[in-house]
């Protein structure tokens, strides 16, 4: 089964192609398309892990291009990594498929969704089973354009294209330092296949300074995949896709991509201690920053993507501090739970008529029976509560910030995992508890800066909107698309059964890396592959672990559940602070400032430039010429004596020329 | 004898005295005129030549006859047009016949 | 001085003075009777060459046939003694005399440079041999000059007639 | 033989539009058709040469001499041939222009000289890519200035006149300059050879050139002197910094078929010369001067970018795309490596079809909403989802998205820059840096100019457009379809180039 | 040998049209004065026709008169070119006098026929009386001929000013060649340019200054700058027939003896005058494509136009002493090339703006929609004087630039190429009148009378077939030993 691997992608790209040539005659039951694909890869993804555990690598190519004596091929390869990974992605895709099949139905170019789901999911599938870096990065842009695609998803709302282009650009600057990157690699060893680099790293074939320089290139690619700080600002602004794609590509799978990247290029990254270095304090800082900033959110779906930072930043701080299994086995627990915690906030969001700000809901815990357990366990899971999955690999990145002898990574990261359990259990306090606050105040929210530095008042309502340009007669207002005081209710199957399948996930995910049974996910990871040896952590760093997270969800029972610290406390302590953060440190603005704004002037320099210099001149040669002509047109007075003089004067100056060129002046 | 030289001189200033004219007289009568002196001057150049030249020969004289004669069907079209142009215009002013320009 | 170099020196001034009394004069009649006398006087210098014929050509062609037929042209076009007025063009008439006036001095100055042997005695061309030339090595310009006044004469009569009608 | 499949091909529009001519101008279906079927013919040839090309072989295919005309000891021959360089623009040129044909169906104005003027041009293009002789060369490269002149100044817009002008003069100016270069090069071969040998072959003359049997005559400082001047002749075409400014003009002028056929193939001339000419016959001097080539390039790029990025219309944002995206050629031929040369040939060939859809879909958004103001635009996606969905893809593919052919000549590109030898090019890393920039910038303004154009609410004005048209598809999707397969599977271009590639990089020693 | 026992019969083309032009206007004379006469036009046709066909049977083994009437193939291409634009000029005049009443016909086409004959005598002479009669036939005429729409004040005073500063250009040649036969004694060309190094050395100032003014008075006649003036204005006043004789016949005629003179008389003394020539040429082309940028009126932009294109031809006679043969097939080939493209645009042009009743660009405007074929072929010969390739012109234009480039002027020809790139403008500027604009208040049909349709027809086909196929000429061309001198 392992040689037909290269079917796991295949069958959601025939799911693209079906539904982009008939899907809009499927409509609604284009998801059924989607979703039977889906499951055909996932079935086939676990035959192939199980066939992989125990078994060989495998790996197919074809040439690709030739130039010269080289030759890039492309193909798929199965590797213990991947492996995991395509379980992970097409379990992830399988439910969100599922979820919106429901969270979905009523929007008209369903049809198109599904064919973006399916194209994505080939996409991810395909970047994971690339043998070879170069057919990475190929699916690596193919995943950032369906994020482009998905999270402009509803283009007609002014912030998702924007949004959409943000995400885009974004990540491109982080994939044009990958591809120098990668080319500067292929012109050292000849070759994109893994194999052949990690070979030449090992081989000492690359000088040190230039695997530096690379490793930090191709780390360009990752930070701006996963969102590591500095160019993790398009992430919370890619909230304006659909909940489901925020579920499957903003949280577990592409985001994760610049994590795997770091992964399969880790042979590269532990050659040179300075890359490493670099990328534990990005993941460090960037969990740090983006744990800060969640703490503040009231969108329900930015906690979300600031939290997914901070983990994403976990991640990378694992990776960059030798903890290839830590970080890559939180990549998968992460996928899970975070697509539940999305998928739940989805389902939230559909049953209260689409609002996303947390001071809009509350009360939900008797009324959403199941979404509200399931999201009870993602936020146990995310705070790393014992024994859900997100304790385990937690307790692994702890492990290996403590053991690589930082002591400032190890404290920022029990900061963060503190500061995560708090903010996970504000949400869910906010969300769950309490009383019922929507309904009756449409935006109230409205000027809250806290909502979207681009001002959007109809965030709070914005998911799932309809055009209101689309079809006169059948327009519906979101806020009128359910009776507006029907209060919130558990939605259908297709939305809870995705919920109880990544629950589970969340809770037994940990199981495969249990240090009882010697760690039967590092073995596998590590097959094959030379990553050093793994940090491992003693016990009492669990207690220390289980303390933080403990600690964080008392102060969040505290001040949301009991009341009894006011929920204004920090906020009215540090106002400076508290504004800082709801500003995202104002980091857009920044950036607008000194990127964007100084770029697009020079281009208008330029521009003018080119009107008035450049091609200024080119007129200037035109016109100059034909007014010369002019001018001397008009020495034609008409005069036949001037005609007379202006031949004698011109026959003197022929004998004057005559006389110089013979040399009789001189 | 007179050097040669004397001949072409005097030829060389009616050949000038010609040219200024028809360069600055207004009248068209007069230019034309001023156009006969020119090749009368060159008629005086063949002519010294001819007699008085270092290879002093008959084919000088020849030349000056057949620039007589050119010289009077010039003249002869030139005062019709002359005519013919006055016709239209009613004037001989050379500075008045500038319709074709620019 | 020989009576040869009088007589060229009075001849040559008198074909300058008229030919600068033609440009200078205020009165067409006086120009044109100016204009010849100064074909008058180069008839004269050929007969001082010994060019006898081609004086005698120069006299009956020149100051009789062009010189009536200056006068005819202006008997039929302005005759009246108007002037035009003032000369607007003063550039032109300096630029003129300046451009001239250099033209000349190169010329003198190329025919002053030439180091010529004077002749003691001119060339004496016979009537007979102008003809025999004319009539042998130069016979096509000879007939090309007839088809030339004849071309001259047709083109003279059709621009310079006068229509019925008008 | 002097009629063999090339000059068939060559020589075919012309016929066809031999044969329109004698149409009357009313039977406008009969001339469309004509016009589709000549085209067309043509593509079935240059795909019949495609699939006949023996890859891996060195030297020419096809090639044929017959002896054309001599002046004095001139002798100008009529020398064709194929080899893997101007194969791919061959097939290119068919495509585009068969494309564009189909494209200009929607024309109702004055059809026959439209397709008439079209034919001609294509005789011109195909003749350009299969001269082997310099006059010959010359010859077709004029060739195509009247034909495109009456395009832009007959069906072009509100500033036609101006820019049809600039364009047959500017252009004009590079042919004239490529011409007085080629007059010199061949009279120092002829000097180098010790007055024994005259020819105006290529291939002859870039062995003189090689070899000479005088090496006296052909210093370092004439040959730069002579390369320089190609240079310049050839970037004006191209068109290269600072003399690009003729572009985007015709371009925002010129109807959408010539849009697509200039973008398309003409400004590959200018590519396909300096590589034939320039780096086939000077090499050691393009090596020579290749960190100006490349500095050009990367000017091109950034400059290009920049000035797209601030655009207000479509079009010109489109045709200052181009400016950038030449620069990448340059930037490939600089790097004097298999790859950067094979990028810059798979960008002529990948840019082709790209920005002829580019400028297809702008026509096409134009015709409906009569305007191209970008500002003015907006929602397109609502009103039109199918074409926006092409323009998207259009887009994207000029961004360089991996799997659409930009991406494969941007990346070999970068191979070749990056591992440029430090002798030809000291300050290649730079350059390759400042390059990636560009592709930042490429993102930024086509991206921002999607966001504005298609995306947004619907405008009022624009409900109910009429969406793509049956004949709207052959175009969109061919073009699509092309940069799909060479982006997903470059090796069908790259084996019948790689062979000729190697052959002139070789000349390098690179 | 003598004149007196020469082959005289190699006379008999000229012979017999001096008989058919007087035949021409003997018939004239016996059918009244007024009125159409179209059989005229056809009966000088043909003579021209007639003459051809003499010169070529009967000039083509050579021979020469003395050693003042040559002739050699020089003379005969030359003569055969003058005869075909000749009867091409009547053809055009067909048309143009039926339109113009007040034009005597016969007269016309007899004096025409006389100017010929003088362009034949100027070709094919040796000899600086023979070629100054020549010469002198061919002025006179044309300068009758352009003042024959004597009502016509543009006419009449296009005639003045061609008549006096014509004549002051003949009274600079005979000047010129003054000093040419007195320091010689002998007005043969040959014998003059055996003698003509030791004259140079011996009388420096005046034989430069007898060459610049015999150069004066020819650049006048081949109007090149700065002798050109009178070119703009007299093509204008002239009857359209009669500026396209001036611009070809009088031109090609003029550039022969050009050649001649400076063949046979300065050839020893090339570096003389060969910078002279270059500087002319580039300053004619620079000025005749500048100044015709702004025009609007067509006879006035062609007169422009044929200056730059005498400066074009003037580049190979620069290069002559470097190049020699090569320098006459280029400047023969050029001359064809320029007889046909300017020949079929005048057709073009006679016929347009007699239809518009005006001179003016804009009466072109729209001819494609009115008539294709005129506007097509207009389009061909305007594409061909601008040099652009699968035309004549482009060859002729290469032709020159390789001479140029052998004859290491390269500067030279950089500025003919750059100055044909800006000829496209006022080039294309026609184009754009016929194709891109509208047709003003006059938009139905043009009807071509078949006169016309012949010229532009013949003129087409060969602009376009020597574009094509130039070896058909430049075979028979490198067969022939132009002057026996190189």
């Amino acid at each position: 089964m392992i040689q037909n691997a290269w079917l796991i992608p295949v069958f959601p790209l025939i799911a693209f192609l079906i539904l982009l040539f008939i899907g809009r005659f499927l409509k609604e039951k284009s998801s059924y398309v989607g979703i039977t694909a889906l499951a055909l890869s996932f079935i086939l993804s676990v035959m192939v892990l199980f066939e992989r555990i125990g078994g060989e690598t495998y790996t197919y190519v074809i040439d690709w291009i030739t130039f010269g004596e080289l030759t890039i091929s492309m193909g798929y390869e199965v590797t213990p990594l991947n492996a995991m990974m395509l379980i992970v992605v097409t379990l992830v895709s399988l439910v969100v498929h599922i979820f919106s099949r429901e969270y979905m139905h009523d929007d008209k170019r369903i049809h198109i969704f599904f064919a973006y789901l399916g194209l994505f999911s080939f996409s991810m599938l395909g970047l994971i089973l690339a043998p070879n870096v170069l057919q990475l990065f190929i699916f690596w842009e193919l995943v950032g354009l369906m994020s482009y695609l998905l999270v402009g998803f509803w283009y007609f709302k002014p912030e998702a294209a924007a949004a959409a282009k943000k995400a885009f650009l974004t990540t491109r600057i982080g994939d044009v330092g990958l591809l120098i990157g990668l080319v500067i690699l292929f012109n050292q060893t000849g070759s994109f296949d893994y194999a052949d680099i990690y070979a030449a790293v090992e081989g000492g074939m690359i000088n040190e300074t230039l695997i530096t320089t690379i490793a930090l290139l191709i780390f360009m690619g990752a930070v701006g995949k996963s969102a590591q700080f500095p160019l993790h600002v398009w992430l919370p602004d890619a909230m304006e896709g659909p909940t489901p794609v925020s579920a499957l590509i903003h949280a577990a799978t592409m985001v994760a991509a610049g994590v795997y990247l770091v992964g399969v290029m880790y042979p590269l990254f532990l050659a040179s201690s300075t890359a490493m270095t670099v990328v534990a304090y990005t993941g460090a800082i960037t969990a740090f920053f983006a744990a800060t900033m969640a703490l503040v959110m009231t969108d329900i779906k930015r906690v979300l993507a600031y939290s997914t930072i901070s983990q994403l930043g976990f991640m990378i701080l694992a990776l960059g501090t030798a903890g290839y299994v830590a970080g890559l086995f939180h990549l998968m627990t992460h996928a899970f739970f975070k697509a539940l915690l999305f998928l739940g906030a989805g389902s939230v969001i559909y049953a209260v008529h689409h609002r996303q700000d947390i001071r809009d809901m509350g009360g939900l815990w008797g009324k959403m029976k199941i979404t509200s357990i399931t999201f009870l366990i993602g936020a146990l899971a995310i705070s790393g509560v014992f024994p859900l999955a997100g304790f385990w690999s937690k307790e692994e990145i702890l492990a290996s910030a403590l053991l690589n002898g930082d002591g400032f990574l190890f404290t920022i990261a029990l900061v963060t995992a503190f500061m995560t359990a708090f903010y996970m259990f504000r949400l869910f306090f906010k969300t769950f508890t309490g009383e019922y606050r929507g309904g009756d105040h449409d935006d109230a929210h409205a000027n809250d800066p806290g909502v979207d530095a681009y001002g959007a008042a109809d965030v709070a309502e914005a998911d799932n909107p309809r055009d209101d340009s689309m079809d006169e007669e059948t327009h519906v207002s979101p806020a009128e698309d359910h009776d507006h005081h029907d209060s919130p209710k558990e939605n259908s199957g297709f939305m809870t059964f995705p919920l109880i399948v990544l629950a589970s996930m969340a809770v037994v995910a940990g199981f495969v890396n249990l240090p009882f049974l010697g760690y039967p996910l590092e073995g596998f990871l590590t097959e094959g592959i030379n990553v050093g040896s793994q940090p491992h952590g003693e016990l009492w760093l669990a207690f220390v672990s289980l303390a933080v997270a403990g600690a964080g969800i008392a102060l969040a029972w505290a001040m949301y559940y009991k009341g009894s610290i006011s929920e204004d406390y920090f906020a009215s302590k540090a106002p400076g602070v508290h504004k800082l953060l709801i500003n995202k440190y104002y980091l857009d603005e920044v950036y607008t400032a000194v990127f964007v704004r100084p770029t697009v002037a020079i281009g208008r320099f330029f521009w003018e430039m080119d009107k008035s210099i450049v091609d200024g001149i080119v007129n200037l040669i035109g016109r100059s010429t034909s007014s010369t002509g002019r001018t001397a047109g008009r020495r034609h007075n008409g005069q036949l004596q001037t005609y007379g003089l202006v031949s004698i004067l011109g026959g003197i100056v022929v004998i004057a020329l005559a006389f110089v060129l013979r040399g009789y002046f001189g | 004898m007179v050097p040669i030289t004397l001949f072409l001189a005097l030829a060389a200033i009616l050949f000038c005295i010609g040219l200024y004219g028809v360069l600055t007289r207004r009248h068209l009568v007069i230019v034309l005129a001023s156009i006969e002196i020119m090749l009368n001057s060159v008629n005086i150049n063949l002519v010294a030549f001819s007699a008085i030249g270092p290879f002093a020969n008959i084919s000088g004289q020849v030349f000056s006859l057949f620039i007589i004669t050119v010289a009077a069907a010039e003249a002869a079209v030139g005062l019709a047009i002359l005519i013919a142009l006055y016709r239209n215009r009613n004037s001989i002013d050379v500075i008045k016949h500038d319709l074709l320009r620019w | 001085m020989t009576a040869q170099m009088t007589f060229f020196i009075i001849l040559a001034l008198i074909a300058i003075v008229s030919s600068v009394l033609v440009m200078a004069l205020r009165t067409i009649s006086h120009r044109v009777v100016s204009m010849a006398f100064s074909f008058f006087a180069i008839a004269g210098l050929y007969f001082l060459l010994g060019a006898e014929f081609i004086g005698i050509i120069q006299i009956m062609v020149y100051v009789g046939a062009i010189t009536i037929l200056f006068v005819f042209g202006m008997m039929m076009t302005e005759h009246r003694n108007i002037g035009f007025g003032p000369d607007p063009r003063k550039i032109q008439q300096v630029v003129s005399f300046l451009g001239v006036a250099t033209l000349l001095g190169i010329m003198l100055y190329g025919i002053f440079s030439m180091d010529l042997p004077t002749t003691p005695q001119p060339y004496v061309g016979s009537v007979e041999a102008i003809g025999l030339e004319l009539y042998g090595h130069y016979f096509i310009a000879f007939l090309g000059s007839a088809f030339l006044l004849t071309s001259a004469l047709i083109g003279a009569v059709v621009i310079a007639r006068k229509e019925a009608d008008e | 033989m002097m009629l063999n499949i090339l000059t068939w091909l060559v020589f075919l529009p012309l016929i066809g539009a031999i044969i329109i001519m004698t149409i009357p101008k009313e039977n406008v279906n009969v001339i469309r058709s004509l016009a589709a079927i000549t085209s067309g013919i043509a593509l079935v040839i240059s795909l019949v040469l495609w699939a006949g090309f023996e890859r891996g072989a060195t030297g020419l295919q096809y090639a044929t001499t017959a002896e054309w005309f001599n002046i004095g000891f001139l002798q100008i021959n009529y020398e064709i041939g194929l080899d893997g360089l101007s194969l791919p623009l061959i097939v290119l040129t068919t495509i585009v222009t068969t494309l564009a044909i189909f494209a200009s169906f929607s024309i109702e104005k004055r059809v026959k000289e439209f397709y008439l003027w079209t034919l001609v041009l294509l005789t011109g293009m195909l003749g350009v890519f299969v001269a082997l002789d310099m006059f010959l060369f010359f010859l077709f490269f004029e060739l195509t200035l009247i034909p495109m002149f009456f395009l832009i100044g007959i069906w072009g817009g509100k500033m036609k006149e101006y820019a049809s002008f600039k364009f047959l003069l500017y252009t004009g100016l590079g042919s004239a300059i490529m011409f007085m270069t080629f007059i010199a090069m061949f009279y120092k071969a002829y000097e180098a050879m010790n007055m024994q040998e005259t020819t105006f072959s290529m291939i002859r003359m870039a062995e003189i050139f090689a070899d000479p049997a005088n090496p006296d005559v052909l210093t370092g400082a004439v040959k730069g002197a002579l390369f320089l001047a190609l240079f310049v002749a050839f970037a004006i075409k191209l068109p290269v910094f600072p003399f690009h400014t003729w572009l985007p003009n015709a371009h925002v002028e010129a109807p959408t078929a010539a849009s697509m056929i200039l973008a398309g193939v003409l400004l590959k001339m200018g590519g396909y010369g300096l590589i034939r000419v320039g780096v086939g016959i000077l090499p050691d001097q393009a090596a020579r001067f290749a960190s100006l080539i490349a500095l050009l390039g990367v000017i091109n790029i950034i400059y290009g970018a920049l000035l797209a990025l601030v655009q207000t219309d479509l079009k010109s944002l489109v045709a200052y795309s181009s400016i950038s995206h030449m620069g990448i050629v340059l930037l490939g031929i600089a790097s004097f490596t298999t790859a950067g040369m094979q990028g810059a040939i798979f960008q002529l060939v990948s840019h082709g079809f790209i920005s002829a859809l580019l400028f297809f879909m702008v026509g096409a958004i134009y015709e409906r909403t009569k305007t191209r103001t970008i500002s003015e635009l907006g929602g397109l996606s609502k009103s039109v989802p199918i074409l926006a969905g092409f323009t998207l893809a259009a887009a994207m593919a000029s961004v360089g998205l991996p799997g659409l052919s930009g991406f494969v000549s941007e990346l070999l590109a970068f191979i070749g820059i990056f591992g440029a030898s430090a002798e030809i090019l000291p300050a290649a890393t730079v350059f390759g840096v400042i390059a990636g920039l560009g592709i930042i910038l490429t993102a930024a303004y086509l991206l921002w100019a999607v966001q504005r154009t298609t995306f947004g609410p619907m405008k009022e004005k624009f409900v109910g457009l009429a969406d793509a048209r049956p004949m709207e598809y052959v175009p969109m999707i061919g073009l699509l379809a092309l940069s799909i397969v060479i982006g997903v599977y470059p090796h069908i271009l790259s084996d019948v180039i790689n062979t000729t590639v190697i052959d002139i990089v070789s000349k390098i020693g690179g | 040998m003598t004149a007196f026992d020469a082959n005289w019969s190699l006379l008999t083309p000229e012979m017999v049209l001096a008989a058919l032009a007087l035949l021409v206007f003997t018939i004239d004379f016996m059918t009244g004065i007024h009125g159409k006469k179209p059989f005229i036009g056809k009966l000088s046709v043909l003579s021209l026709l007639v003459t051809a066909v003499l010169v070529l049977f009967m000039n083509n083994s050579g021979g020469q008169i003395a050693d003042l009437y040559l002739i050699d193939s020089f003379a005969m291409v030359f003569k055969l070119i003058i005869l075909v634009g000749v009867a091409m000029v009547i053809m055009i005049s067909l048309h143009y006098l039926d339109r113009n009443e007040e034009i005597y016909q016969g007269e016309y086409y007899s004096i025409l026929l006389f100017a010929t004959l003088g362009a034949m005598i100027m070709v094919s002479s040796a000899d600086l009386i023979t070629l100054f009669i020549g010469l002198e036939i061919l002025s006179i005429s044309s300068y009758a001929l352009v003042g024959f729409k004597k009502h016509h004040r543009h006419s009449t005073e296009a005639a003045l000013k061609y008549v006096i500063l014509g004549g002051a250009a003949s009274a600079f040649i005979l000047y010129g060649m003054s000093f040419l036969y007195g320091l010689t004694g002998s007005t043969s060309l040959l014998e003059i340019g055996q003698v003509m190094p030791t004259l140079f050395a011996d009388y420096t100032v005046i034989m430069t200054i007898s060459l610049i003014f015999m150069l004066v008075g020819f650049g006048f006649k081949i109007s090149i700058v700065p002798f050109h003036m009178w070119a703009p204005d007299v093509y204008e006043g002239a009857p359209t027939p009669v500026t396209a004789f001036l611009s070809v016949v009088s031109k090609i005629a003029g550039f022969a003896i050009v050649l001649r003179v400076f063949t046979f008389g300065f050839l020893g003394v090339h570096e003389e005058w060969v910078m002279i020539i270059a500087v002319l040429a580039a300053v004619t082309m620079v000025l005749g494509n500048i100044i015709a940028l702004t025009q609007k009126n067509t006879k006035r932009l062609m007169a422009y136009s044929g200056i730059a294109q005498a400066g074009y031809l003037l580049v190979p006679v620069a290069a002559l002493p470097f190049i020699g043969t090569f320098s006459i097939n280029m400047i023969l080939f050029y001359s064809i090339a320029y007889l046909m493209m300017t020949l079929g645009a005048f057709a073009v042009i006679s016929l347009v703006t007699e239809d518009a009743g005006t001179n003016d660009l804009s009466s072109f405007a729209g001819l494609f929609q009115r008539a294709p074929y005129l506007a097509i072929s207009m389009t061909v010969f305007l594409v061909s004087l601008a040099g652009l390739p699968l035309t004549a012109g482009f060859i002729g234009k290469a032709h020159i630039f390789f001479g140029a480039a052998a004859a290491d002027m390269l500067w030279l020809a950089i500025i003919m190429i750059v100055m044909s790139v800006v000829s496209f403008f006022y080039y294309f500027g026609f184009i754009k009148q016929m194709f891109m604009t509208a047709p003003k208040a006059n938009d139905e049909e043009l009807k071509v009378p078949t006169s016309l349709n012949a010229v532009i027809t013949v003129a087409l086909a060969v602009t376009l077939i020597l574009g094509i196929l130039p070896n058909i000429v430049l075979d028979v061309f490198n067969t022939f030993n132009w002057f026996a001198l190189f």
